[in-house]
């Protein structure tokens, strides 16, 4: 029964997390204007763009393999979306939480970039295969502290003697912040960082946005989209946004008010999007305007040193406190 | 150095007559065949920079009028060098030895624009006009608004009458 | 890097230097070049803003055939399109016929509509 | 070098790119190494030189605006001085300050153009937009002054200028520098984040290629030669203001953006001074006139826009158009020798920063 309910969900989540996306596109835009010192568009800005988009014609250059191209587009929104069921989302308990763990999330974030990356390489410009090759380089370069905070943080379940620690339910149902000391805190506050670090480069956001960068390479892996299949890669992207922020809530700020019934779920729901936009604002928006586009040997460099070295300080750190 | 100097050192070297137009201005000219001579005694004088170079065109003479404006860095003044090539065959020496890519380029848009052959200089092709079949645009007796009104406009189009005129 | 973050931040609560253009918009100064203005009783005919016009824009024009007789000579027609409101009949003009007026929403989808008649047809 | 190599293609670098203007350049790429690149010019040719055989000196100071749409102001000037220069005619005291004063204006403006497009270039949306923003200041007082926001329609004209000074625009002029002040603290505060670590050491020009290449103006200075045409070659009411002309010796795309923000701070200093002496009295517009005849005789004259050194070599032969009018702009050597130099080598990712670095502005190298 529960089951059933639960797949009847699907949709509506689906459509409540691109909606989320969205509006948050829009608050960026206006947030990044703001600091711009200019008024910005309307808030409703990114669901009439992806209206134009999906009315204009979707043009596929002759070059391209035309299958990869076509398909990859719903590849990318679809596994974007499929992540979002293993997380708690809103007030809601995960969908699909009892088949899968932090693993497998790790492992999906991957598929979204991937998809990128050979549609790429499938729209036959040397601007996408410019872009696809520097997005495979990032990924290499942000999995790795974003695995060592993820597995760090299990470890720290598992010293606390929580069964299951890297399934989701054990991860919201015990806040990490409760089970360490002074040092611990410190250790998990350099965690937080670098996972917000690593957001605007899982984004695909400014500084991290070489594989897409206008001014060098024209628009990168998505340079011969148009139409339909950008329209989803746009909805891919606000969608993203929203998991990945889901994920770090999930991890740092499970907490929810309480209180029982539709009532509960409700005023969770509420404070999961403040929490949302909150960090969505600190980790996405904030910087992106405050930096300039990294070149990609400094975007390796910022994340396998000063990123690694702060994720491990902060293991070390954890670590420290539970022999202590 | 002061432009005195200068255009006395002229006179010994070369015997070509410097004229002073006003303060940090020398204006003299030389013979197409002593050219390259000058130019390089005016480069190892100092004029390290090489302004611009320019043709105009005399359609009554038959002659080409190339005009080099030098820059002194080290002692402020410029001296402009003119000197005639015929108009039906311009072929001149290239400043490239002496200037490098500076001159390089300003050949290469004089070649494209008055179609002067400067000898020694490895790369003229075409600047700024694409697919062009006509004469040199810049010579004085190209018909532009002959061309334009033949190639371009819409006989048509009652606005663009008064250009046709 | 402290400063940055200040800066923004800063940024974040001031008033933006644009403005939501067709609900508000900037004062625009005396003396604005924008379109022209005709009055056809103090014009005298003389051709100067047709002469000195440097995109040829304006052409003198024999009035419609039913003002004839109150207007016997030739009248400054002024095509939009290809004038680069620089003025200059305006301040030829001996009689003060022709003046630049401020108004600056001159695009239009009719081409038309860009041709100034001297006389309304 | 074996005969394929997978990696290596063609990139085209405009001219329809979000990092370029009108203008392109052929890289060719090998991975992220651009191993050659061919400046493609053109898009923007529109013959003035030959145009301005055909018109009168009024209509000429019109199409010297079209010369560089940013830097219009500068362009009216050099056109007016080559005029004056072969009529030999005196120019009212306040014309020439005015004359100066917008010249400088124009430089700040263009100048800030320069920060942004830089900041574009690097992927810095709030440089971009911040400097855009505070420009708009600057084209409030060209509109106050010369009726018209970026085509002043050739306000500095031969003779003098179209229209006097109104009452209100002192004030608002040094309202507008105070507002420039504050846009280079902001500059200043964004600096580590962005600007510095994309284009420390890259580019490098170094003094005998900048002589080589023919590099004028901020570009040349930022690798140590010191030369502005405003001291070396003085025009207008230059020799009586104090300014001083910042250099570096390091050559790259940083000291080229900090030479190009020293300059801002030069020309605020410049205007501050200019408005000081301003001569009071009412001054007389000049008004365009038929029949004006150029005297005969040739001149070059040069002076220093914001991109460099501009010159126009003028010829006339006693009639109302000028013989021969050549238009020598700082971008046509900047963009290709230079451009072409400083490509060879960079990485991908370089090549906006370059680009932008430089200065340069399609318009006045294609003309």
């Amino acid at each position: 029964m529960m089951m059933w309910i639960n797949i009847l969900l699907i949709p509506v989540i689906a459509f409540i997390a691109i909606v989320v996306g969205l509006l948050y596109a829009g608050i960026d835009r206006v947030l990044a204007a703001r600091m711009q010192e200019r008024v910005g568009p309307p808030l409703t800005q990114p669901f009439l763009d992806v209206y134009k988009l999906l009315i204009k014609q979707n043009i596929i250059p002759g070059k391209s393999v035309k299958w990869l191209f076509n398909s990859m587009p719903v590849v990318c929104l679809a596994s974007t979306l499929i992540i979002l069921f293993y997380l708690p989302f809103g007030g809601f308990d995960p969908l699909l939480g009892d088949n899968g763990d932090l693993i497998l999330v790790l492992y999906l974030l991957i598929v979204p970039a991937l998809a990128m990356v050979i549609a790429g390489l499938s729209s036959g410009s040397p601007y996408a295969s410019v872009g696809a090759q520097r997005k495979m380089i990032m990924m290499m370069s942000y999995e790795f502290p974003l695995a060592i905070t993820v597995v760090s943080i299990a470890w720290l379940l598992t010293t606390s003697e929580i069964p299951d620690p890297f399934s989701l339910q054990a991860v919201t149902g015990n806040p990490v912040w409760g089970l360490v000391g002074p040092l611990g805190l410190l250790g998990l506050i350099l965690q937080l960082l670098v996972l917000l670090f690593v957001t605007p480069g899982e984004l695909g956001r400014i500084p991290f946005d070489v594989s897409e960068a206008s001014q060098e390479i024209a628009g990168g892996v998505l340079v011969e989209y148009s139409g339909r299949n950008l329209a989803l890669f746009y909805l891919a992207n606000a969608v993203k946004a929203v998991v990945f922020v889901s994920v770090i809530i999930a991890l740092f700020f499970p907490y929810g008010l309480g209180v029982t019934g539709w009532a509960g779920i409700l005023a969770d729901s509420l404070l999961f999007f403040i929490k949302l936009f909150l960090l969505l604002f600190v980790g996405s928006t904030f910087i992106r305007v405050a930096m300039s586009r990294f070149r990609i040997t400094q975007v390796v460099y910022v994340y396998w040193i000063p990123s690694v070295l702060v994720s491990l300080t902060g293991l070390l750190l954890m670590l420290v406190d539970t022999l202590l | 150095m002061n432009e005195m100097d200068l255009i006395d050192g002229l006179e010994l070297e070369f015997g070509v007559n410097a004229e002073k137009q006003r303060d940090r201005r020398v204006w003299l000219t030389v013979e197409g065949g002593a050219l390259m001579d000058v130019l390089r005694y005016l480069f190892d004088k100092g004029l390290e920079h090489l302004s611009a170079i320019s043709v105009t065109d005399y359609p009554g003479d038959g002659v080409y009028e190339l005009t080099y404006h030098l820059w002194s860095y080290a002692d402020n003044f410029l001296v402009t060098v003119k000197t005639k090539t015929s108009r039906d065959k311009p072929a001149i020496e290239s400043a490239t030895p002496i200037w490098g890519e500076s001159a390089q380029i300003h050949e290469r848009e004089l070649h494209e624009l008055f179609g002067v052959t400067f000898k020694g200089n490895m790369d003229l092709t075409p600047l700024f006009l694409e697919e062009w079949d006509g004469p040199p645009p810049f010579r004085k007796d190209f018909d532009w608004r002959k061309y334009v009104n033949e190639k371009y406009y819409n006989k048509e189009n009652e606005r663009e009458k008064p250009y046709s005129i | 890097m402290i400063k940055t973050i200040l800066e923004l931040i800063r940024n974040l609560f001031k008033k933006p230097m644009t403005v939501r253009f067709p609900h508000e918009q900037i004062e625009m100064p005396e003396g604005f070049r924008g379109e022209h203005a005709y009055e056809i009783d103090k014009c005298i005919s003389c051709g100067l803003c047709c002469k000195i016009c440097p995109n040829r824009a304006i052409e003198m024009i024999d009035a419609p055939q039913k003002d004839r007789d109150k207007y016997p000579k030739t009248y400054p027609r002024i095509d939009l399109g290809k004038c680069c409101f620089c003025g200059f009949c305006e301040d030829i003009c001996p009689t003060d016929a022709l003046k630049l007026t401020k108004n600056v929403y001159l695009s239009t989808f009719d081409s038309e509509s860009v041709i100034k008649e001297p006389i309304e047809k | 070098m074996s005969e394929k190599n997978p990696t290596a293609y063609e990139l085209l670098f405009g001219p329809a790119h979000p990092g370029s203007g009108n203008f392109s350049v052929r890289l060719k790429v090998e991975g992220e190494e651009v191993t050659s690149a061919r400046a493609d010019p053109g898009y923007l040719h529109r013959g003035f030189e030959k145009l301005m055989e055909y018109r009168n000196r009024m209509q000429n100071s019109i199409l010297s605006d079209r010369v560089c749409v940013f830097e219009a102001l500068n362009w009216n000037l050099i056109h007016a001085q080559a005029v004056d220069e072969l009529t030999g005619e005196d120019i009212p005291e306040k014309a020439r300050y005015i004359r100066v004063l917008m010249a400088e204006l124009s430089r700040i403006q263009s100048h800030l153009i320069w920060y942004g497009a830089t900041s574009m270039g690097l992927g810095f949306d709030t440089g971009f937009k911040v400097a855009f923003g505070y420009r708009d200041y600057i084209l409030d007082i060209f509109e106050l002054v010369t009726g018209g926001r970026v085509y002043p329609a050739g306000y500095i004209c031969p003779g003098g200028v179209r229209r006097d000074l109104p009452d209100s625009a002192k004030d608002k002029i040094r309202g507008v520098l105070g507002k420039t002040r504050e846009m280079l603290r902001k500059c200043e505060s964004f600096e580590k984040t962005t600007l510095q670590y994309r284009t420390k050491g890259v580019g490098i020009l170094d003094r005998g290629d900048a002589l080589r290449l023919g590099a004028t103006g901020p570009i040349a200075r930022a690798s140590g030669v010191s030369s502005d045409v405003r001291s070396d070659d003085p025009y207008e009411i230059y020799p009586e203001l104090d300014f001083e002309i910042p250099v570096r010796d390091e050559g790259d795309a940083y000291a080229r953006c900090i030479v190009g923000r020293q300059e801002i701070r030069e020309s605020i200093k410049i205007v501050e001074q200019v408005l000081e002496r301003m001569p009071e009295g009412k001054l007389d517009p000049i008004k365009p006139k038929l029949a004006n005849k150029i005297p005969e005789g040739e001149v070059y004259v040069r002076n220093e826009i914001a991109r460099g050194e501009a010159g126009i070599y003028m010829k006339s032969i006693g009639e109302e158009s000028p013989y021969r009018c050549k238009i020598r702009g700082p971008s046509l050597l900047h963009m290709i020798p230079v451009l072409e130099h400083l490509l060879k080598g960079a990485q991908i990712a370089d090549v906006p920063a370059i680009y932008w670095s430089l200065n340069i502005c399609p318009a006045d190298m294609d003309r």
